[in-house]
């Protein structure tokens, strides 16, 4: 039986509270909210690998559940007005979520109903055919203007930028890595052989991107490690001075 | 011109077109009214039942369209290509019967009666033909509207939107109902 | 089997077909002999002429095809010269400014800018000839690139792309900050 529950797939939170709903066969408008709170934790405690994109619509219930549960554990305020139940807002999203996931499966059936008529693919004459008259553009367009058209496109692609996340959109591209070690290391032998002495900042400042510098970096790590170059920096945030081991 | 022949040029324009084809348009063919060649349709649509042809009419909102009746489906099978039909997921189908009742709708309000995100549902719809776009909401950032399309009435076998099996109060006592049911069953126990 | 079943049978199969069909194939379905089966359709071929249909039923060689009558081709034209109600919806005309702008384009970044599937919109501006496929970008895949046609600039009055009004990035600074005043205000509230 838990085998069965950890494998089904739920559509989103309100599924899932559904189906916790039913199995433990209450009412959907009196939720045991501790009880319900609990298994709906555990389920997700055995989601963890999913996708996390999913996974934070489920949280967001799980916030609503606790949300709901303590303001249910607090004890009543003595006031004259009788007091919403906590748990009203949910009860009535599930029976609009349930009303609908039981419409889906009455056209479900209907689908499978009509699947069984076939049409036919138009089969006009030749003779018919030819008196097909073309699509005229002009009535097409008509009042359609450049400048219409472009107040449109303006109107698109400023929808674009609201729907722009403004988190995420600052975190750029992925690139792959195009400097690899052992070819900065080979590099910075040869450098370092003719520089003698440099500083690592001048030397930086031929880099571009973040990752080159990266790279570079990590490149001298492993060249102080096998001795061909010593480092030294006087202060913490200093420029770091680079020497040459390696006879010419 | 008599019964007959009307009849005939229906029966001939339904099974050139393939497609659906307007009321409209069919009666201006006739040279009759809208309510005359309705009638004249429907009175077909009866006779090709009465008779158990191999083909019926159906309607779609304001057009008619010819095509196999059900029966005729095991047979058919045997010879003709089962035309590609997309399959519908549980996902698709709650987001489907959400556009069909609540059409116009913004994928913000499917999403906030689904608890999840909609957009590749919503996409996958338009795709398949079964959704469309209706224009845009006079709101801030004048999101998109969806609703279903011809496509969607005949893919599921309704006449119209107003068809679609009713979702009231009612029903939603109904599901109360069985709740409590379950409930005093579990009482009961 | 009943004789009115199988005049069913062989008619949803000749219309669901469109094209023409082997007899043998016909037979195989009913599972008849090849004799009894066009002895059948013989008599369909009759009744049809008999009762002056749209449709009837020629013989091509081996097999048969269901098509309409000669007589019809009047009205059928009828049905072809009406003025098909081709109209730019606004999900058109929103494609089509897309399109313009950003030209050479794919389907993909279409929808990447509308955020819903765009098969549809653009196939229908190709149909009337607003759009044309313009080759192909060199990208995994290989997908189509799309631009305006020559037929558009007439339509439009411009004489070449470069007459289009362009957007340029000041006016893209211009929408971003139009946006982070409604968030702000948004979070204001």
């Amino acid at each position: 039986m838990e085998l069965t529950v950890k494998l089904q797939v739920f559509e989103g939170p309100l599924d899932l509270l559904l189906h916790l709903l039913e199995k433990n066969k209450v009412n959907i408008y009196d939720i045991p909210i501790v009880e319900i709170t609990n298994q709906y934790l555990e389920y997700i405690g055995e989601m963890k690998r999913q996708d996390l994109n999913i996974m934070s619509e489920f949280l967001v219930m799980a916030a609503t559940l606790i949300d709901i549960k303590s303001k249910m554990l607090l004890p009543k305020e003595e006031t004259e007005e009788e007091e919403e139940d906590p748990r009203a807002e949910l009860v009535q999203k599930l029976l609009e979520y349930k009303m609908y996931k039981c419409m889906s499966y009455e056209l479900k059936d209907r689908q499978m109903d009509a699947e069984r008529v076939l049409f036919k693919v138009p089969t006009i004459p030749d003779e018919v055919r030819q008196y097909e008259e073309p699509i005229d553009i002009e009535e097409l367009v008509s009042d359609i203007t450049l400048t219409k058209l472009n107040a449109i496109f303006k109107s698109v692609m400023k929808k674009q930028v609201d729907k722009i996340d403004p988190i995420r959109s600052q975190f750029g591209k992925i690139e792959k890595e195009e400097v690899s070690l052992e070819e900065r290391m080979v590099y910075l032998e040869e450098y370092a052989m003719e520089h003698k002495n440099f500083s690592f900042r001048g030397l930086l400042e031929e880099q571009s991107s973040k990752m080159e510098i990266i790279v570079t970096f990590l490149a001298i790590l492993e060249l102080m490690k096998t001795g061909k170059i010593f480092i030294s920096q006087e202060n913490i945030f200093d420029d770091i001075f680079i020497e040459s081991r390696v006879a010419a | 011109m008599v019964l007959e022949q009307q009849e005939a040029i229906i029966e001939a324009v339904l099974f050139s077109m393939g497609e659906s084809v307007e009321l409209e348009k069919i009666a201006e063919v006739l040279e009759l009214s809208k309510e005359e060649t309705k009638k004249i349709i429907y009175g077909m649509m009866e006779k090709y039942e009465k008779e158990n042809r191999g083909i019926q009419i159906i309607e779609i909102e304001d057009a008619f369209q010819m095509c196999t009746r059900k029966e005729m489906y095991e047979y058919l099978i045997k010879i003709a290509k089962q035309p590609k039909r997309h399959v519908l997921t549980d996902v698709l189908l709650e987001t489907l019967s959400i556009i069909a009742y609540k059409q116009p709708i913004t994928k913000l309000e499917i999403e906030k009666i689904r608890g999840v995100s909609c957009d590749h549902a919503v996409n996958k719809l338009v795709e398949y033909n079964l959704v469309c776009e209706l224009g845009r909401l006079d709101a801030p950032g004048r999101p998109l509207l969806f609703g279903t399309t011809e496509e969607f009435l005949r893919s599921f076998g309704v006449q119209s939107l107003e068809e679609l099996p009713v979702l009231n109060a009612e029903q939603v006592e109904e599901f109360k109902q069985q709740a409590e049911e379950e409930m005093h069953l579990k009482l009961d126990v």
